[in-house]
């Protein structure tokens, strides 16, 4: 009997006699019998703590992916970024961790006020005057970003860049068919974006445009492009953004758009196998009332002092319900939370270091790489700052477990990303062939030559 | 570090905070104010240190062409690693937690969250996987993946399950595609979804992304689905019906058998919102209530944290007609593949997309670290501690609605399930006490509140879910409190308008936060 | 598990409190009291999951003889992990911290202690092993031993060093022995140790302990050692003196070059107390000061945290002429071994034990865990930060002196080092307000106190050390708040006398402890 | 530049010019210049954090004996037994790992009460009404315990069991050169203290004597016969006990013992390669006022709520200074709570399981040993409880060492623990090929398994 409950045998028929009752069966009394299931559930039963836990490491130990048997240089929206014990000891305290969302604010000003600096971080990051408190990640608060554009310009045909990351097209794709948006994917040349000739496009005028910056191939595109296109078909512009990119270029904001959506997960949460990730969202003081899920906002309490509290609840499902902005409700605050502190940690010169040290490696990998026979550019000059694409002369998939008998994860199959389909981001041969190599600021110069050697070793015939 | 004057170069050109850096210190158990982070900022100061790596060290302009290059640095807050730990060491004791004591929030399931799971959560085989990583390198992933969605297709009764929405709201969206897609597929288009008017708000919310209409069905005065009601509104044209048993107001639905079957016959479908699953585990099945479509809640149920608002994982569940609709890529045991104890051939699973796949709805693969915590919660209690879990909280719900049923009014006067709804209606008429003023006063006495004013249909509403992991003693404590607060109300002290007022801040304008909207430090200005 | 039911019959043979179990809920920020655990017990409550192992399960009987055999199992509290959880959580949240603010304790440098440290001290490859394994099995912590053993010896300029005292009173008694070993060596049988009436509590103690008299040499009226006073005690019984310099005033001992003269001269040790090394680190050694034997308090200096009171680690450094008598095993680097980049040969780290070793003076090696973190933070500073740390540490205490100077009386009014020791005695003569009152209304403003009382021969004494991870505007609150409660008190005001309020609890009946002695629960009936 | 020093360079110029100074230099006048550490220390530079951990972590890659390689089975007072997430969780809360002794009780009622409830758990453990805040570990406690009974007794002629461990004995050994007590050591026969004829012994009669339960063989002694002796002398009973053993074997305090010492590491503190650990400390309320260190006792507030405090303070070395009972100041207080928090966490039943499933692994263990050829009892029929001494054909160093290339640290070589000499606990020829066998909870019977057939080969030639 392994569980964490109270109740002794005497305090069971205490309560039961208490209740009337003899049985704990008779508690379920209005379950109509034939529904009942006979036999309890069919699993295992219960096993102690130290049990479960020796299950679970053989689990984990037969991951070969783990980092610490193989050097990561995957990237394509999950990054290997240094998260500090620091960061780790303060995210972990289980007044974060174990409180539920803040209902009562008067015991809640620990996340309310977490929540509210990571908001304002992530709109500086965003070149936006407001943010939310976060949705479950990218791929979802793109699709929020596209239900507010179109709510917003009251057109449903959205054009997306097929330089914004394939899952995430995938799921925007998912969610059209409840909202009927019509989707039109623009294809890429060389990495960059090329938007249909101003006579419009297929599907009418759109009422949204997607783009990637850095699109999902690590390019930086020309987003001034995107916005004039906005502007003539009155279309909000909504940009994916990378939060550690943002250290050293421009923001997606101050190129024009209206909102930017990203994956926060570099901001101080693991690879974690891709959850709990988080969703940043933000977006111009315009749309707040149609802004997805929790705003915190600032106010005082009944003796004036400063005090922070969930707002603006009017658009969200539990007042609004059918009429909602949008249905989410627990989302990722504990990751925001984690944002916040890993932001703090880093620092105005932090953020842009390790910017700058992801587009050093990166430059530095890149070149060495394109040395090698059997290694070509795919993207052409577009400029990367922290990840990028290469032809290998064999089938990227391969050359994945290649690498990995040699210590590193390569990279990303851009065939494993965009699912085996021509979808105009590269060409079908590319696709098969394309590796997607991000370097973060912990990949020393021995792992890149390193990698170098193992890579032309692996693209040999 | 020559490497930082790049960097440096950056930061020396950001705007400065006028006066930043006063004060970083704050009351042990006081009641100051903690200053923000932005404010504990001192330009120049900093925690962060990086690997040496002995890369090149380019500078920023010959890596950033100038046109993409920011010209203003990110300004963020400049700390020290002490000021930082101090900073949110103290907005940590700022915050009320499962940790520090009883959270009787109905409809969140705020039971203990054992510690094992965060151990789980860390173990650098799990951690530190990239989640592109081929099926090839992370067999142990997917190993969980598929233990985790056999030990939920035991529990709800299912066939197949999709462990990718990452909340019960992502669950619900999910499942309502997968109905329109299984009546698309069928040749139908259908438009209307039924809910009850005691259905949590992400139910309407959701249909309406689904791209369907809310039909609401009213509860009768047991409190449950009005028969008449449902058939008066069941046509061919409605595409299913979202429910959850026992419902929100911890009843349980007995006529589910009729409902399935009358929604059944016009051809729906019926979704699942496991949001009070916790009260059945063991004792009966959504499937075996003839449910199609179920998510689960695994940070309520099976006791991930729920983290301040998340993160949290709603897998979708399916009976065998949707499993081929469900979103992909999913986790498989490939045939024929056998583990040997705990060793893998890199084969034996593999990633397949359903035939009819909706398609993806989330960037990766769900929330992963959180599913392991499930799996290892579910794991440890097995088979009979889940069923032991359910019984224990319906105990304890039911003995709070016996011990307070003489001091609130009990709109549905009968045995409860895991949760009891209760109403301050006649305080507020007496005494003019309000549910939201018990809510307040009874945060000075050391206890979460109950979830207030929900659901809609019961007029000051108290939702109190105990819990199974709380001891008869605690709920001894909270109901005296409970009681207290009532006694003192009727004593016509109205100390609860006041309340809180040992807390770190006192009651709470929210008004002024909606009517000059300061959503970042920047707009404090 | 009947693996258990021994186990049970044991326990239900326990005697059962009378009432138990009840509150396991208590106030966020409130100020009710937290029960003990044992009034949160029930009994046949657990928490405890032990491996399943499948060894026969024997009963007791069959295992212990009867003479031997508990009769009446140990009365433990019997809790859920949830009330576990709740209990110690709660109870840390009536606890100050160097996380949650400052602490300015003189003599004690509660400086920041980085995270970085504790996950080192959690590593398996060091953390999971044991203390008996032999030298091949142990390669790496021989290594780190002798790399730690290393800096401090750079750091005191000494020449070997011992890591096993567990904390700074242990490395004053292991000195002591050192002494008593090298005279003995010589022939000689010396009887007293010179300590400074300025000196802390330990050394008088572990002077006695040492088997030594203590004679004190008065402070002249510059806070130093009286130099006349010192010759007049100085003869050929004189085993040593004992000195930290900078001294409990936070004073340089100048003279110090003249009084190592003077004490070598009649064949005596010096002793350097290195409780407040932190000021001189990278500024000058003791070994070059003229001490031969040289503690250090890792928790201090080198930002080990203090657990609430402890662990910390006391290494002691000797002058060459001493390094044959230091406790054995010592760990050393083989000659001829060299290990290449970091794999070792199994023989290249041994165990020694020195020709003349005073012998063992802990079970084992030392707070070894609490080595590892000392040499984390030693090698993330390395040689220039530790100059940085003594540089601002000084820095701040100067900034503190000059601040405070017109609000507290400065019995040594000139540039202090590491900590400033400040006099309430016109405080106390013109208001009656005394430095224990100032610390209990500092306690109120969110800042731990200073150490009061301490050293002894200030009256009204409040010893300051704001160490170097203090921020100028942590100093700036600090200064602010001591400058008001002073106003306060001159304002004829007398809150301090009543103070603390705010605190979890308030002012504490120190007496009634000591005289109505209940140390344990089962002293309260 | 690596450091958690907040101070910008203008802050630096700031507070200089408020001090009337211009360099940093300057605050160091007072230091006498031909003093002065010319060109700074002579070690590596700071090293960011990274770099360090990297450091640190290939230096904990470098111990084979770690307990993920190798199997635990040494003991000598130092167990693998099981720490819980839940206990390690809460030991390491930042609030009492980072506090200070609690001289300010009003902000310290945190670690005042946790200590409380320790001093309890402890008194109840060994039988005896009083225990305080911890000392430095198990030997220290005993040197402790040795002077106590000294002063109580007015004698310094102390019989010392070699059963008692032998590290324990030499730091007596180390310590009495200073406190002049006269140390005499009595021999065990097959795992029986000795004690010297009626007659009395060498040294004159004694003031205290020391006995091991169960003693550093793992055998449980006659406590009786010891305390029989010391009422006879007037002497006082010492006894160093093992808080697991304790669940199901008698209190010292039980059998008459005046001081029960131990070592508190199988309580929660992991192995640490033997530090930091955890001196055990109870005695009689006769001897309260000699007891060493700390002494939480329990009082009220001004407002007469339950509150906790120091006490006794009279007797510690700030008051005291040179007639001070003991110099201890920094104890092992983090070990304390973590104490208190296991045994919270083990409570009533499972503190005796515990011991029991030690007891049960130990029996099954030395059974299957007892049957191999090269392998014979070392201690006769003397009662074990949790670790015994067992006589290979081959010397316990290489059985050891064999038994790593197989995967289990094997246990401990008596001849390690004696330091070679003849100290009468057992004979020469066993110290050499002895070893020292400790079995927990946490071993299961497969291990138990596979080290029979491992040592099996391992005392073969
Ligand atoms: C009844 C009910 N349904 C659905 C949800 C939504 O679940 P989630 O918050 O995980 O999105 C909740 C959450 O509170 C709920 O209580
Ligand atoms: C000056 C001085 N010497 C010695 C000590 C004793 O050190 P420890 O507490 O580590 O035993 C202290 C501790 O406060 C001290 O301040």
């Amino acid at each position: 009997m392994a569980d964490y409950l109270p109740h002794t045998d005497e305090e069971i028929a205490a309560m039961l006699a208490f209740l009337g009752l003899s049985h704990l069966d008779e508690l379920f009394d209005s379950v109509p019998e034939a529904l009942r299931l006979a036999g309890g559930l069919r699993f295992a039963e219960g096993a102690p703590e130290p049990d479960v836990l020796a299950h679970i490491e053989q689990l984990a130990d037969a991951n070969r992916a783990r980092g610490d048997r193989l050097v990561c240089f995957a990237g394509g929206g999950a990054y290997d970024h240094e998260v500090p014990p620091v960061v780790r000891a303060l995210a972990g305290r289980s007044e974060f961790v174990t409180s539920y969302t803040p209902y009562q604010p008067e015991v809640a000003q620990g996340v309310l006020q977490a929540v509210f600096e990571f908001q304002t971080m992530v709109a500086r990051l965003a070149g936006l005057p407001v943010a939310n408190a976060s949705l479950y990640d990218g791929s979802n608060a793109l699709v929020e970003a596209v239900n507010l554009g179109v709510a917003a310009s009251g057109r449903r045909t959205v054009w997306v860049s097929t330089g914004v990351h394939p899952h995430w097209r995938a799921v925007l794709a998912t969610f059209a068919a409840g909202t009927g948006h019509e989707l039109i994917e623009i294809p890429l040349h060389e990495g960059q974006t090329v938007w249909p000739g101003d006579d419009g496009g297929p599907g009418g005028t759109p009422g949204v445009l997607v783009a990637g910056y850095p699109n999902y191939l690590g390019c930086l595109e020309d987003l001034g492009e995107a916005r004039r296109r906005c502007d003539g078909y009155g279309a909000m512009l909504v940009a994916t953004a990378d939060p550690v990119a943002a250290g050293i270029v421009r923001s997606p904001g101050d190129w024009g758009a209206d909102v930017v959506v990203g994956e926060g997960q570099p901001l101080g949460t693991g690879l974690g196998f891709g959850g709990p990730y988080l969703g940043l969202f933000a977006c111009t003081m315009a749309q707040v009332r149609r802004l997805p899920g929790r705003l915190v906002g600032e106010t005082v309490d009944t003796e004036g002092r400063r005090a922070y509290v969930t707002t603006l609840r009017a658009r969200e499902q539990d007042i609004r319900r059918e009429k909602a902005t949008s249905n989410v409700c627990t989302n990722q605050t504990l990751m925001a939370v984690t944002a916040a502190i890993q932001l703090g940690w880093l620092g105005t010169a932090g953020l842009a270091e390790v910017a700058l040290r992801c587009a050093r490696g990166t430059r530095y990998l890149r070149e060495a790489l394109l040395e090698l026979d059997g290694v070509s550019p795919l993207t052409g000059n577009s400029p990367v700052v922290r990840e990028f694409a290469l032809r290998c002369a064999v089938p990227a998939p391969v050359v994945i477990e290649r690498m990995a008998d040699q210590g590193f994860l390569a990279g990303l199959a851009l065939s494993d990303l965009i699912g085996g389909d021509d979808d105009g981001s590269v060409s079908p041969d590319d696709a098969s062939h394309g590796l997607l190599v991000a370097v973060t600021e912990r990949r020393t110069r021995a792992e890149l030559d390193a990698y170098v050697a193992a890579l032309d070793k692996a693209v040999r015939g | 570090m020559t490497s930082e004057t790049d960097a440096k170069q950056i930061a020396d050109a950001a705007p400065r905070p006028a006066a930043g850096g006063r004060a970083a210190s704050a009351p042990l158990l006081g009641r100051a104010t903690e200053p923000t982070i932005f404010e504990l900022s001192q330009p120049g100061r900093r925690s962060v240190q990086l690997l040496t790596t002995g890369v090149p060290e380019w500078p920023v302009d010959e890596l950033v062409p100038v046109e993409h290059r920011r010209d203003v640095p990110v300004r963020l807050a400049e700390v020290s690693e002490r000021d930082l730990v101090g900073h949110f060491t103290r907005l940590s004791h700022r915050q009320f937690s499962v940790d520090l004591g009883a959270y009787p929030l109905g409809s969140c399931t705020m039971k203990y969250n054992p510690k094992i799971c965060d151990a789980v959560a860390v173990l650098p085989g799990l951690a530190a996987v990239h989640p592109g990583a081929p099926a090839s390198l992370t067999q142990g992933w997917l190993s969980l993946l598929v233990e985790l969605e056999e030990v939920l297709c035991a529990i709800t009764g299912m066939a197949a399950a999709t462990l990718q929405p990452a909340a019960g709201a992502a669950g619900e969206l999910t499942g309502l595609l997968l109905m329109r897609a299984f009546h698309a597929a069928n040749g139908e288009q259908r438009h209307r979804v039924i809910i009850p008017d005691s259905a949590h708000g992400t139910n309407p919310a959701s249909v309406t992304l689904g791209g369907y209409e809310v039909t609401t069905v009213p509860s009768d005065e047991r409190g449950c689905v009005d028969m008449g009601a449902l058939r008066e509104v069941l046509d061919t044209d409605v595409a299913g019906i979202m429910l959850t048993n026992p419902n929100t107001l911890g009843l349980f639905e007995e006529e589910i058998a009729e409902i399935a079957a009358a929604v059944h016959e016009v051809g729906g479908l019926l979704y699942y919102d496991g949001a009070n699953l916790n009260a059945i585990l063991g004792v009966v099945r959504p499937g075996d209530m003839g449910f199609d479509i179920v998510h689960m809640n695994l940070h309520k149920t099976f006791a991930t944290p729920h983290g301040g608002g998340g993160p949290g994982a709603g897998p979708v569940a399916v009976s065998e007609r949707l499993v081929d609709f469900l979103p992909g890529p999913r986790p498989v045991r490939r045939l024929g593949g056998v583990s040997e104890g705990n060793t893998f051939s890199p084969s034996e699973f593999a990633w397949v997309e359903p035939s009819r796949s909706i398609g993806r709805v989330h960037s990766w693969h769900g929330n992963a670290l959180v599913l392991a915590r499930a799996l290892t919660y579910i794991l440890v209690h097995g088979s009979d501690g889940l069923q032991r879990v359910a019984e224990r909280a319906v105990l304890n719900a039911n003995w709070l609605r016996v011990r307070l049923a003489g001091v609130f009014d009990v709109p549905f006067d009968r045995p409860c399930m895991h949760e009891v709804v209760l109403s301050a209606s006649t305080l507020r008429k007496e005494h003019s006490v309000k549910a939201l003023d018990v809510a307040k006063r009874l945060l000075e006495e050391g206890f979460h509140s109950p979830t207030v004013y929900f659901p809609l249909i019961v007029d000051e509403a108290l939702m109190i879910e105990p819990t199974e992991t709380e001891s008869l003693q605690t709920l001894e404590a909270l109901a005296d409190a409970l009681e207290a607060i009532v006694v003192e109300a009727r004593s016509g002290d109205q100390s609860a308008w006041a309340a809180p007022r040992t807390t770190p801040v006192s009651r709470i304008d929210e008004a002024r936060a909606a009517r000059t909207l300061v959503a970042t430090f920047d707009a404090r200005r």
